[in-house]
């Protein structure tokens, strides 16, 4: 039998489109229009879920986002699996697969029920902290079971073949909801000419409108809403989102949207489109019409399938066409609510009683339920439903609210649907995400928003305003106002005619008295999702937890994925009686993004994989890729690491990169390296502030090596800096440091310094930057250049203009290896160009590329340091043997210079670098390796210093390393050592850090 | 996500384009030579840290380059108003105090 | 103390729950106690227990302007390791570790201490230089630690990418092995009730207004519910303490910074350890109920709103996905902030401060969470004896003037 | 000897040259993808790119400048152009000046003569950056999905140009006809702003020209 629980007609569903779909391994139809929540109550489906804690079986109790139940796993391959899907806000689609996410071996039998029958008493909240304790090894133990029944839904197994992107949205009115506040709003704001935004998790605009029994002039209130669809699709301005959550309010008016944009199609996005997409609005105003939720009265056994909302009973045959059950109790402390009866009513089924908490309600709906003959029993609650899996009765009760008593033994009716309804809480999640504190309105039992700072209006049930005349006005109203305060002149609209009613108050009610007390009654449950009870709320308050904050992190009230949409209030409104306080003095939790849950990757956008981050390249990383290069992430440039040839591994490759280095000439792509061009008159005097050493003497066409700090004496980066004309230089910084070093030098001109004549411009990308380096080098350049060669005309640390192979250059003789070097620098769209030329006339020398790695094993040979790897920030000049780089008698307190005078900086003692040579020849000190001077000590040791670099060098014979020990300059020839983590000890003797060449003959020929 | 109004561009940009550099109006020591140690600590460490208003330093590393000052109310986060480096806050915490509650001015224009 | 154990829990459940004693009294504030703590977070409530129990002081208050545990210990996510790279912070939190892994039983209230494993992913090679470091310092003060390669990595870590194919590839990680998680509340509360039952009274809903002193040393504070007079005072009001220190008349090396956290919608077990990266920038475990808890860095400007700007989130998410491409189509369900107080070396402070018998225990930053047995056990020997804790001493404001800091993200960049 | 280093950079037209985006072979897209694409890319390469700092409220400033490029100082966030030449403000004392290919150097000279004796930075950057124009009816949908700058037609009138966010980086954004804008781009960040533009410009079709 197909949808026997669907009516004959109504609903704004599509009875041509069957859809086929899949729940539990079993197959169902419904029809386009459904969710999955209404295909499967047409389907009769009772059971979607088992409660995580106690196991016990769970139905569809509302229709739209508070749901807490029915939260499903979604997908119908490993890769598009979904958790955690809202039934109730899923578009049925043909071929949707869906499965609870608790149960075993299924939802409709469930072993861990029994469990929970039994054990559930000893789980009241809190629990685990007073178990599982003893003995103290066990914890880990008990923790794998209990993780093991954690969780709703599961994560893919596979990555995930869908994309996500953002749109960045600017307008002047982005209204949240389009039900009839919103829908009012939009138009006002719209009509006015303002960039309107109007967004809405639902399917289609019109929230309430699409399944109310009131007319709008007299018609169906519908086609209201198709009216005003049209006319705000014909605006220009005008952005419509429909499907499409608003999920948090962010500081100046910044909000998110989350638009699911293929999510009604199928569980993958049709091939090249978007899945999802989150919409990074920045609004002049906002307008808040997000309604409100209707919430449940508490009582035994209230989460038994067949207990549903009566609001979302209306929904279901109005909305769908469904009827979730056939005879129906309804449970009320309002008027609103009796739209469940009539509307139950009108589709010929049974309405067996109403329940009404009130004394003598006389509302007009009220009065339409009696004409139709409905029983009416005052003063009364359901205070019980029974059935082992679904409703099978409700017990009926006369009641005093006021002494929270049940006053008569009441009756038993039979049933398989309860409708409550407790009243309305506004949702007021968006307008307190910045710390808003909402307000307590005793008139309508319900937080409205507070006062706050941001710009924007609440309109309509948010305002707790729900006649729907009223609700339009507001909207109207709101609307213009927003569009005004935007800048536009707007107007309200008209307010359609609706029927007049007689509306009587709500009555305070939330949880329902029971005969036998909160403790002992039937499970009263409060919070669905996790398992809290009033007896557990009740139990906090006992126990000391007295702050709201305390009752939901000591129950886990309201922590689910609807985090309490339903719960909250009734929560609330137990943990206030049983203290003794009002609702407002005990005030609400704190509300945080999300309103409902975002997918991770659409948060991430576009930013993933490939496009995770820039990868920065230089003008030559084609000649490098096609020469084999393997790549090093340095900050976000991709540099070659080595160039391994056919069979290399990497010390194979660096042996053979360094030895042509020594043996004749290497070449190094150097553009990665940040440059800045420094402009003025007080150029000089700028260098001078802010490196260690002095810059006043440097004549044009020399360049010097110079060291910054911080104001701390901490060295923070280097670099070499030519003087190109008097009052022209250029600066280079390392790779990683490039812009922060200007970040850091602008600070100081526009901050400190203003009336420094100098400017800075980064020419990093400007300069590709190729280093030839080895004592061919000159040869090599020779062939390639107009600049005269000569070692004489030419000499160490200076620099040249001239063409090498046909393109303009500045040469810089500066070496970094300690070998003959030049630094041949031009403009980079022609460096392709000069470095084919250069490779050309290199192959007779055996010009050989070489990476990062070679680099750095040269340098440290030759004992020069790389700020980031021998340097972490905690050491200054002094303690890298650097004080020759100290310029400590320039007349400006440059930066670093008071900072590296500290009492504890100026300690004799302090950790210095020096080299360090393994006793043993052969073996390697790790890279970051502790050292102590006795390896017998205990644990914990003396720890004096670490190994910064270490190399295996093959132009030394020996393995080598850099690092710094305590007081090691004097401690030159002494051992230190290193224990290992396999228990071995490395011995090495502190040397000087120059190990090759220390006289520098090599690069003064 | 904060908005801020730079300035120099003369519009309000989102946070992304600026860079938050800490307290403003830190004058470095003329004479750093002849500071303590503790008088070199404060000027290098030591914050006012204010719950409430707060005058900062940001970049608009992504916009125009410069450097200018924010009042910002560090438990709202609202702007109260941006100046530009050399110039002195039109808002500070003892008008606050005297004239509250205080319209937010200035956010969205130059000042 | 009302013990408890299964066989309790058995006990009241015949009962329906109805006899359970409260776990703290709600007591009206004395003339003059001998120590007031003004902060009634985790790291207050452990200086209260730790002086009762360990220096028989039990006339302490405890002084909350909100509720118990409701600052950073709520806002945390909780993880829990001692692998730091200097000295003076090993120590301190490998004290703490100790603490922790004894203190469901100490505390007889079960904080779910889980030594499921931390994980520091290394994506460059200077990555793998500093983790080797600390790695080999950690060892030799201790500390339980390794530094694995990227097959064991992969290896031990379902579903990680890591492969060569990401922006930055893992390169290896280093694990310490008895680092891991615990339910933060729980720790407020299991030393709130312990506290109190040795007699200290835990005063909340009451706010510090000022610091009352005679002669250069504080005689007690000011407080909205009126004066209450102590011989020591000790200050741990994290997010809170330049406020403090304001109150008491000087200044601090610290900011108070947003710190953000996400946790998705609870989901069947797929993490089973902590990871963390600090090149891509996020952090990740998974709680026994099931949700994902999610981290990144901090908010770059002052700000006490205990919220911080989307972009933040936005960021750590992808490089949660960047991790595990999986959780791809896991969805966020709440995200929130801190306000953690930093200082220059992201190291905290545990200092005499200018005002005699005033104490400062703060600028914890990111990592307070991990160290409050420790924090509190120190804290409260240096207010029982009016002299630092070894341990605590080298944490001394001084040290921002003389420059003996300790400069944890100068090394090894590791957050959290 | 000059107190500023001026040097003729470009070797002129014979030369082997390669633009920012030379990998990724335009040329050879020319004519592929979708009809009637929403977007249509194309790399104005080998112009000359010249910085250009000074102090904005110096009248003798902007009077050079005029005298040598017959251009206004353009205020913020605009651009003015003469023929082939555009001077886009950068900030207050900033402003990038766009050459033809090769016109760079004279053209800096010729503003160092106009501006001598001021205290000015005039820097080459012809190697470092490029433009990319993008056009078609859809650019402000990419626009959107990848910066946070309000690119409505409303408060981005022709003429305008900002720095901005961009993705995950930074640059320059110039609306310079109804659908024409172009992009500043830096070269070491080329490839990945072209990964990013076809990938948010797919779902509206994208075209290259060369």
């Amino acid at each position: 039998m197909s949808q026997t629980y669907r009516l004959a007609s109504g609903g704004r569903i599509d009875r041509s489109k069957v859809l086929n779909f899949s729940f539990n391994g079993k197959t169902y139809q419904g029809y386009a229009g459904d969710t999955l929540a209404a295909a499967l109550l047409a389907n009769g489906v009772d059971i979607v879920g088992r409660s995580f804690k106690y196991s016990r079986p769970r139905g569809i109790i509302a229709a739209g986002t508070e749901e807490p139940n029915a939260i499903l796993q979604i997908g119908s391959s490993e890769a598009t699996q979904i958790p955690n899907v809202r039934a109730t806000q899923q578009a049925l689609y043909s071929g949707l697969v869906a499965t609870s996410t608790n149960g075993w071996p299924n939802v409709n039998t469930d072993v861990m029920g029994i469990l929970g029958k039994v054990g559930g008493s000893m789980m009241p909240p809190g629990f685990y902290y007073k178990t599982f304790m003893y003995p103290k090894s066990f914890w880990m133990t008990y923790e794998k079971y209990i993780r093991k029944a954690a969780g709703l839904g599961r994560a893919p197994l596979q990555n995930d073949p869908d994309s996500y992107d953002y749109m960045n949205q600017h307008c002047d009115v982005l209204i949240v909801g389009a039900g009839p506040a919103g829908l009012a709003a939009a138009l006002a704001a719209a009509r006015s000419g303002a960039r309107v935004i109007l967004a809405d998790e639902q399917e289609e605009f019109g929230g309430t409108l699409l399944d109310t029994r009131e007319t709008l002039d007299g018609k169906p209130a519908a086609e209201w809403v198709a009216a005003v669809v049209a006319e705000l699709e014909a605006l220009p301005d005008v952005t419509l989102l429909p499907r499409a959550t608003v999920n948090g309010y962010h500081d100046h008016n910044f909000l998110t949207i989350h638009e699911r944009l293929t999510d009604h199609l199928g569980d993958r996005a049709p091939i090249g489109q978007v899945r999802q997409r989150v919409h990074r609005v920045r609004a002049n105003r906002v307008v808040l019409a997000a309604g409100a939720h209707e919430r449940p009265l508490v009582y035994g056994n209230n989460d038994l399938p067949g207990n549903m909302l009566a609001g979302a009973v209306s929904t279901y045959v109005r909305r769908y066409g469904v009827a979730p059950g056939r005879k129906l109790v309804l449970s009320t402390n309002n008027d609103h609510a009796y739209r469940a009866a009539l509307d139950w009513h009108d589709a010929g089924l049974q309405v067996v009683a109403i329940a009404d908490a009130r004394h003598n309600p006389r509302g007009s709906l009220v009065e339409e339920a009696r004409a139709k003959g409905i029983r009416i029993l005052t003063s009364s609650a359901v205070i019980e439903s029974r059935g082992s899996k679904h409703v099978t009765g409700a017990r009926v009760a006369a009641i005093d609210t006021q002494a929270h008593k049940v006053t008569s033994p009441g009756e038993w009716l039979d049933c398989d649907l309860v409708a409550t309804s407790g009243g309305y809480s506004p949702v007021v999640h968006l307008a307190s995400h910045l710390g808003g504190r909402p307000v307590w309105r005793e008139d309508i039992l319900g937080f409205v928003p507070g006062d706050a700072p941001q710009k924007r209006v609440c309109v309509g049930g948010i305002n707790g305003v729900y006649p729907l005349a009223d609700a339009i006005a507001d909207g109207f109203e709101g609307g213009a106002r927003a569009a005004t305060e935007a800048g536009f002149k707007a107007s309200v609209g008209n307010v359609p005619k609706t029927v007049a009613r007689k509306e009587e108050a709500t009555l305070a009610l939330f949880q329902v008295p029971h005969d036998k007390g909160t403790a002992r009654a039937p499970k009263q449950f409060v919070d669905q999702q996790n398992d809290v009870t009033a007896a557990a709320i009740e139990l906090a308050t006992r126990e000391g937890f007295e702050s709201v904050e305390h009752v939901k992190r000591y129950t886990a009230l309201g922590f689910g994925t609807d985090q309490g949409k339903l719960g909250n209030i009734n929560g609330l409104a137990i943990a206030a009686r049983s203290l003794g306080i009002g609702i407002p003095q005990m005030g609400t939790t704190m509300f945080r993004p999300n309103y409902t849950p975002v997918t991770f990757g659409a948060v991430a956008g576009r930013h993933c994989g490939h496009l995770f981050e820039p990868v920065r390249f230089t003008a030559l990383h084609a000649w490098h890729v096609k020469n084999g290069a393997e790549f090093e992430d340095v900050g976000q440039w991709k540099r070659p690491w080595y160039f391994p040839k056919a069979g290399e591994d990497i010390h194979a490759a660096v042996a053979r990169e360094c030895k042509a280095v020594r043996d004749s000439v290497g070449l190094l792509d150097a553009s990665t390296l940040g440059k800045i061009d420094i402009q003025g008159p007080d150029a000089r005097e700028f260098l001078n502030r802010i490196y260690t050493n002095a810059w006043t003497k440097l004549d044009v066409g020399k360049a010097r090596y110079g060291l910054m700090c911080k104001e701390d004496g901490m060295v923070f980066d280097d670099g070499v800096t030519a003087c190109v004309a008097d009052n022209h230089f250029i600066m280079t910084t390392t790779t990683g440091g490039a812009a922060r070093v200007l970040q850091w030098m602008e600070l100081y001109l526009q901050t400190e310094w203003p009336e420094l004549k100098v400017y800075f411009t980064s020419v990093t990308d400007h300069w590709a930057t190729m280093t030839l380096s080895g004592p061919n080098s000159r040869k090599l350049l020779s062939e390639l250049t107009d600049i005269d060669m000569d070692k004489e005309a030419f000499p160490f640390m200076t620099w040249k203009e001239g063409k090498v192979g046909g393109v303009p250059a500045r040469v810089f003789r500066i070496s970094f290896t300690g070998e003959l070097s030049y630094e041949v620098n031009v403009q980079a769209n022609y460096a392709m160009g000069v470095l084919e030329k250069i490779v050309e006339a290199g192959k007779k020398y055996n010009l050989t590329p070489y990476g990062t790695e070679t680099m750095h094993v040269l340098r440290a040979e030759k004992g020069f340091i790389i700020v980031g790897q021998d340097t972490d920030g905690s050491m200054t000049a002094d303690d890298l043997n650097m004080s020759w780089c100290v310029g400590r008698n320039k007349p400006y307190s440059w930066i670093g210079l008071r900072g590296m005078n500290r009492e504890d900086v100026v300690r004799e003692n302090r950790k210095q670098l020096v080299g360090l040579k393994p006793v043993d020849p052969n073996v390697w000190l790790p890279e970051g390796a502790q050292l102590v001077f006795d390896p017998k000590q205990p644990i914990p040791m003396d720890m004096v210093g670490h190994v910064t670099s270490s190399y295996a060098s093959n132009s030394l014979g020996y393995s080598f390393a850099m690092g710094v020990v305590k007081g090691g300059l004097k401690r030159m020839g002494e051992r230190v050592y290193s224990p290992q983590a396999d228990g071995s000890v490395i011995e090495a003797e502190i040397v000087s850090s120059v190990f090759f060449d220390p006289k520098g003959e090599r690069q003064n020929v | 996500m904060l908005h801020i109004f730079c300035p120099h561009c003369g519009e309000l940009r989102s946070e992304e384009e600026f860079h938050a550099s800490g307290q403003s109006h830190i004058a470095r020591p003329l004479d750093p030579a002849s500071c303590s140690d503790q008088e070199w600590g404060e000027y290098m460490f030591f914050r006012d840290n204010p719950r409430g208003i707060h005058h900062e330093l940001w970049d608009h590393v992504a916009g125009c380059r410069q450097y200018f000052n924010v009042t910002r109310d560090t438990v709202t986060y609202e702007i109260l108003e941006t100046y530009k480096i050399g110039e002195k806050p039109q808002v500070t915490a003892a008008d606050k105090q005297e004239a509250a509650p205080v319209i937010a001015k200035g956010q969205g224009e130059k000042v | 103390m009302q013990r408890y154990s299964g066989f309790g829990l058995f006990k009241h459940s015949l009962s329906h729950h109805e006899n359970w004693q409260r776990m703290w009294r709600t007591p009206t504030p004395k003339k003059v106690y001998d120590v007031i703590i003004v902060g009634g977070g985790g790291h207050g409530l452990a200086t209260a227990y730790y002086l009762a129990k360990e220096h028989g002081i039990t006339n302490v208050a405890v002084i909350e302007k909100g509720y118990l545990g409701g600052g950073n210990t709520a806002r945390n996510t909780t993880i829990v390791r001692s692998n730091y790279l200097w000295d003076e912070s090993a120590h301190l939190y490998e004290h703490a570790m100790k603490l922790w892994e004894g203190l469901s039983q100490d505390l007889n209230y079960n904080v779910m201490f889980s030594q499921r494993g931390v994980y520091n992913l290394c994506h460059t090679l200077q990555d793998i230089r500093d983790s080797e470091r600390r790695v080999s310092a950690n060892r030799l003060n201790g500390v339980d630690g390794e530094l694995l390669n990227t097959a064991q990595v992969a290896a031990e870590i379902p579903y990680l990418d890591c492969s060569k194919n990401t922006r930055y590839p893992i390169l290896g990680a280093t694990v310490q092995r008895r680092g891991g998680v615990a339910r933060h509340d729980a720790v407020a509360w299991g030393f709130a009730r312990a506290a109190d039952a040795l007699g200290v009274d835990l005063i909340q809903q009451t706010e510090v207004t000022g610091f009352r002193k005679e002669n250069g040393a504080v005689i007690g504070v000011e407080t909205n519910k009126g004066f209450i007079g102590a011989k020591r005072v000790g200050v741990v009001t994290a997010g809170n303490s330049g406020h403090m220190a304001k109150l008491a008349g000087f200044r601090l090396p610290l900011e108070s910074h947003p710190l953000q956290a996400l946790v998705s919608e609870p989901i069947k077990p797929i993490i089973d350890s902590v990871i963390m990266s600090n090149a891509v920038h996020g952090y990740i475990s998974q709680s026994d109920k099931g949700d994902l808890v999610i981290g990144a860095g901090i908010d770059g400007w002052v700000g006490y709103g205990q919220r911080g700007s989307y972009p933040v989130i936005e960021h750590t998410l992808q490089a949660i996905v960047e991790m595990f491409p999986n959780l791809s189509r896991v969805r966020m369900n709440r995200q929130w902030g801190g306000i953690v107080d930093t200082s220059p070396d992201a190291c905290p402070i545990i200092s005499k401060t200018p005002v005699k018998n005033l104490f400062f225990n703060c600028g914890w930053g990111t990592g307070g969470f991990k160290a409050t047995p420790g924090s509190g056990n120190v804290f409260a020997a240096s207010l029982a004896k009016g002299e630092m804790h070894p341990l605590a001493a080298p944490f001394s404001m001084d040290r921002f003037y003389n420059g003996a800091l300790i400069d944890e993200h100068g090394a090894a960049a590791v957050a959290h | 000897m000059s107190a500023i280093n001026v040097y003729q950079q470009n070797p002129g037209a014979d030369a082997k040259a390669q633009s920012p985006l030379h990998h990724a072979d335009l040329a050879s897209l020319v004519g592929k993808g979708r009809n009637n694409a929403g977007v249509t890319l194309r790399e104005k390469k080998f112009l000359g790119h010249l910085t250009l700092r000074g102090d904005g409220h110096d009248q003798a400033f902007a009077g050079g400048v005029h005298k040598a490029l017959g251009l206004e100082l353009p205020v913020a966030l605009t651009v003015v152009a003469n023929g082939d030449t555009s001077l886009q403000w950068v900030g207050p004392d900033e402003w990038l000046l766009i050459v033809p290919g090769g016109q760079e150097f004279a053209v800096e000279q010729k503003l160092r003569e106009a501006l001598d004796g001021q205290h000015i930075q005039i820097v080459n950057v012809s190697g470092g950056q490029s433009l990319l124009e993008l056009r078609g009816p859809n650019v402000r949908e990419v626009l959107m999905k990848s910066t946070s700058y309000d690119v409505h037609p409303n408060n981005f009138p022709v003429g305008k140009a900002v720095g901005t966010v961009f993705a995950k980086s930074q640059l320059v954004i110039r609306r310079t006809g109804e659908d024409t804008w172009e992009l500043v781009v830096r070269r070491s960040f080329s490839d990945y702003w072209w990964l990013w533009l076809q990938d948010a410009s797919a779902e509206y079709g994208l075209a290259i020209e060369a």
